[in-house]
């Protein structure tokens, strides 16, 4: 049975140099505790995970660092710039990152997910930074993973500039309201896959809850990258299941070619042989 | 960190905050000094990347802004 | 790890006497033959399959009937009414579809689903027919699951009559638009669980793809009912796949308690720390 | 069914198509002649369920409507 | 310049015997006074408000009736059944309201909004109850416009029992929700004008803005009954009006043929003769 | 009772040194004849109507120019960059355009819609090219309203970048698709409209129909500009009125305060004094 | 309504609650007693509707359930 | 625009396409040769905008790249 379904390992996405086994890239922030943490990102199946860089707390509260509940060889981190607001600050971010990943030996040392935010109320990206990054980065050979606003434009241009993955916003970061522009994701689609299909390109922020990611992958999105959707939910545990399915869900059903939609029906038992006409 | 050294100091800048350290420390004593997993840090020397081999020959001068950053929870 | 994710077995559904293991129970309608429609069930993960009463065609096409490729054991058979358009067919119609199960000693030998249909164009349930032969099969002992539009008083008036499980409909049969009134269904749930929060409601018709599932089951719905978006997908065997993860991803997300739903962000990664301010 | 039975006759509708039968046929040999499996049908005579068990002993009259109905796909 | 504009007066609409001015039908309930009903009214520029039937206060309160502040010549009053839950009691409140209207000498006299509730927590309509009700004040020479739910199949059985219009809601009565369910409303029109084009059907209850009158009127409703919208707005006045005009707008719009939905642009401007290219 | 209504008048919008009389803002392009443009911008009540500028066809096909057309003292002439792909094209067209203004003494040679596009497929605004480009028509003195995305921190550097107005899209230009994304504009905004509440914010292009415009209005715009959806409806004179209509319909329910969305009723009419309870 | 007849009374329901009146009122001495403007208002008694025509000369009985109404503000 | 001058011709490119001019004409010879309504145009020289004030003194020169553009419909 099982031949009939993976006609390709269609779960895996490549980005850059990259290989992803699971099309699920979650988020390690704002868990109630590194240890629900681990177990969610495992339940989660992801392979591919990110994380903030952040000031050493020196007087370090309980002692404990994130990374002594990552297995470095299991996950390729994803390090992002969260926090930065300027080109300058996300390039130097990335560095910082990269500079750990290498001390690390973690395979996520060679690539960073650049956010270069507009502000701190929305939290949205800054199109002009996010690019003027961007092309910085690729020159000192980051792979670049572009957090982007649903701009088609802007995302053509993200690619032209080198950015290894554009990853559009579905809504603002947190906001749980899933894709609230399926439209303009579609045309991204178009142009970020125009005479290169497996261009990827990962739905990132504003995905509340597991429509909201099986709803993604069947606009042909590569994958869905989330975070407090899982560590926010009143069991993040389930809410970690629940993704990684319809994750696969979604993948699925935009590979099998639904149905088209109509006013109304088309029967589904056969109209002749009935007893009553 | 308690100050117990008997030579000149000099005022750095340590993730923002001012801090007093002997005269001609390298970023690797540092570290030392901090106690910190050498292994989970990346530093910076006046928004500047100092990469971990150059730790101990990285001198220290005055009014360098350091910052010493680590991972954490990210989306 | 996986006793964290289930806490009491979640996939499990009661309607009437039947427990069913999973919560898609899935058509046999539509498929282009009878091997494929095995092996996109089996695929599906249903225990329960619906089948429609019709006329033996005496001079075989083909000799073959369905009931050479359903494992009566493996397989609850829920008959429809489906071709009725009036009280009095479909309670003749369930009697034979019960007379048959009973030849074959199937267990869903003592439910139906009662299908009394307006007209051909749409198909859509007949509120007053659907009600009449409701009563009439729960007084001949059926556990009736009752097709019904999304009208939550008739919902209610259903209940009330006996109904096992009312099972309004998301869309039009075969319309693959999803669920187009979440509003309704949510209040059909309201009424249907004032104080009996484990009776089944079942979302069915109109489902097209995975994330409709997801959705169905994210409003509480107990499980979904779907035919034509397996059978007529370009390939059914992956959409039966996708159908049965996004129902389980639905269910978990539902359990799990999602985010609320905001105008804008909250940082996934700490807002304090960073190097920039 | 070819006709080739030297008893008097009588017209039932079956499945809608009327069909000259053999006198005093029962259910049962109705079926048995049209060569159905019986497992997987259920019959009607003049809307009113026939059960299995009575297919044997139920005798067939002019002008009854009989439906022989199985399972086929549906949603 | 005119004469492009009113082909034929297209703001009119029959309903039974009754040819309305205006494609607006405004309640008199929630009001924050009676001058400010009688203000709103006039400007929603109604000419068919509606009332409800209630046991006079014997000891008057303030000794004000709502019938001293609305022109019987100016208004056609449409009674309901408001506050009815079975046919029984819908009948006996028209014959009340038809009673006091004949009295007063009022173009109402021979109509009525039947309402049947199912109940007062959401008061959507019950489907049994009202199409019994409309049977019995159809025989009893009532011309009955049904408040309905949007199930298609239902509103052609209110039009088979003589309803001279049915009113399928937008959402709840008061929940401001709009359309929830356009694709029900347009299947609900092909039943109810299917070869008897002109056959009125208003859409009434849930309407919560203009924009919401506007597409009822796109949909090519006849009408949008409406009370709580206005009532209960910051501004009743400036809501009549906005109401007013979006009803006009609206179906005008439908009249106009509006441009088709298309995933992308058309330009607006000529694209040859620019001087870059 | 019209005292009651317009408060201030409500329908004056001000853009840069501009007082517009009318919210809505009516293209030139895709009309069948210049006749018919005339009869549907007077119509339309518009009192700015945007114009291209194009090479001048020299061998004139019927040797008729549009500004024969056009009552320069009613109409405001907004001049736009349309076909520009460039800040150096939009730049100098937007200085021809401005000539030519001046040469016809028409108080709109010192404003210009500012449109710099992605590509000629989407007609999509390029953000780079639009930033660049109103920064140097700011210096050359223009009042620039800028077509923009709904990308609200770009509409926020637009606006630092002394653009008289942001014009975001609700959909791409031509597609009748409406707003697709409220959430973005509503964030536009806030952002836009932060400690000034009167800076003009115009939804520009993927407006189809009347309740898209009231939908624009009742979400806080300031105006709304349209071309496609009047040009190209089966009947552009209806459509035109209609348009109108709609503005003013979505103004007055902004400023009215409409009421807030529940999952169900309030009753309209009193629940207490019903003669069956 | 105070009570100031010197006649037999009957009990009857108006509008939901119990109420004297003087035995063989006809429903227009009830509505004139109640000071109800006629003209607004529609009576039943019984659960039938009495047309107005009809409020002279029809006699209340004991236990007669009468409902008074007219119109009010409604959706 | 027919040749008919006896003089010595320079070329220049006109909305795109190359054309013959008369030597030392200047923009507003060429407009008028062009029969343009000069108040509904504006003309670019070498993407320059020539005002409307410098037509009568703008000597056309050999390759210019001259745009005659109008207002037209647009959105």
């Amino acid at each position: 049975m099982s031949d009939l379904l993976n006609t390709a390992d269609d779960n895996e996405v490549i980005i850059g140099t990259h290989t992803l086994k699971s099309r699920l890239i979650v988020g390690t922030g704002k868990y109630a505790s590194f240890e629900q943490m681990q177990e969610c990102l495992e339940i989660s199946g992801a392979d591919v995970i990110t994380v903030a860089v952040r000031r050493e707390r020196l007087v370090d509260a309980d002692g404990r660092n994130i990374l002594d509940f990552i297995d470095l060889d299991k996950y390729t981190i994803l390090p992002n710039t969260a926090g930065c607001f300027s080109a300058e600050d996300a390039v130097r971010v990335a560095r910082l990152g990269r500079e750990i990943l290498r001390g690390l030996e973690n395979s996520g040392s060679d690539w960073v997910k650049l956010e270069a935010l507009g502000d701190t109320k929305t939290l949205l990206p800054d199109p002009v930074a996010t690019l003027e990054a961007c092309k910085q980065l690729v020159d000192e050979g980051f792979q670049v993973l572009c957090y982007s606003s649903d701009d088609p434009i802007l995302a053509k241009r993200l690619k032209d500039a080198g950015a290894a993955s554009v990853m559009p916003a579905g809504s603002p970061i947190g906001s749980g309201q899933g894709i609230l522009n399926p439209n303009n994701i579609k045309i991204c689609m178009e142009y970020l896959k125009e005479n290169d299909p497996n261009y990827p390109v990962i739905v990132d922020a504003g995905v509340g809850t597991a429509s909201d990611v099986a709803f993604a992958m069947e606009l042909g999105c590569d994958g869905v990258l989330l975070n407090t959707a899982i560590a926010s939910a009143d069991s993040p545990h389930l809410m970690a299941d629940a993704m990684k399915l319809a994750c696969q869900a979604g993948r699925k059903a935009f590979t099998a070619g639904r149905i088209p939609k109509k006013l109304y029906a088309t029967a589904s038992s056969p109209v002749d042989g009935t007893i009553v006409k | 960190m308690s100050v117990r050294y008997n030579c000149s100091m000099l005022s750095i800048k340590l993730n923002g905050e001012s801090r007093e350290i002997p005269d001609a420390w390298t970023l690797a004593e540092l570290l030392k000094d901090l106690q910190i997993n050498n292994r989970y840090c990346a530093v910076e020397c006046n928004k500047q990347l100092v990469p971990r081999e150059q730790h101990s020959n990285h001198v220290l001068k005055a009014d360098d802004e350091i910052e010493v950053v680590t991972l954490v929870g990210g989306g």
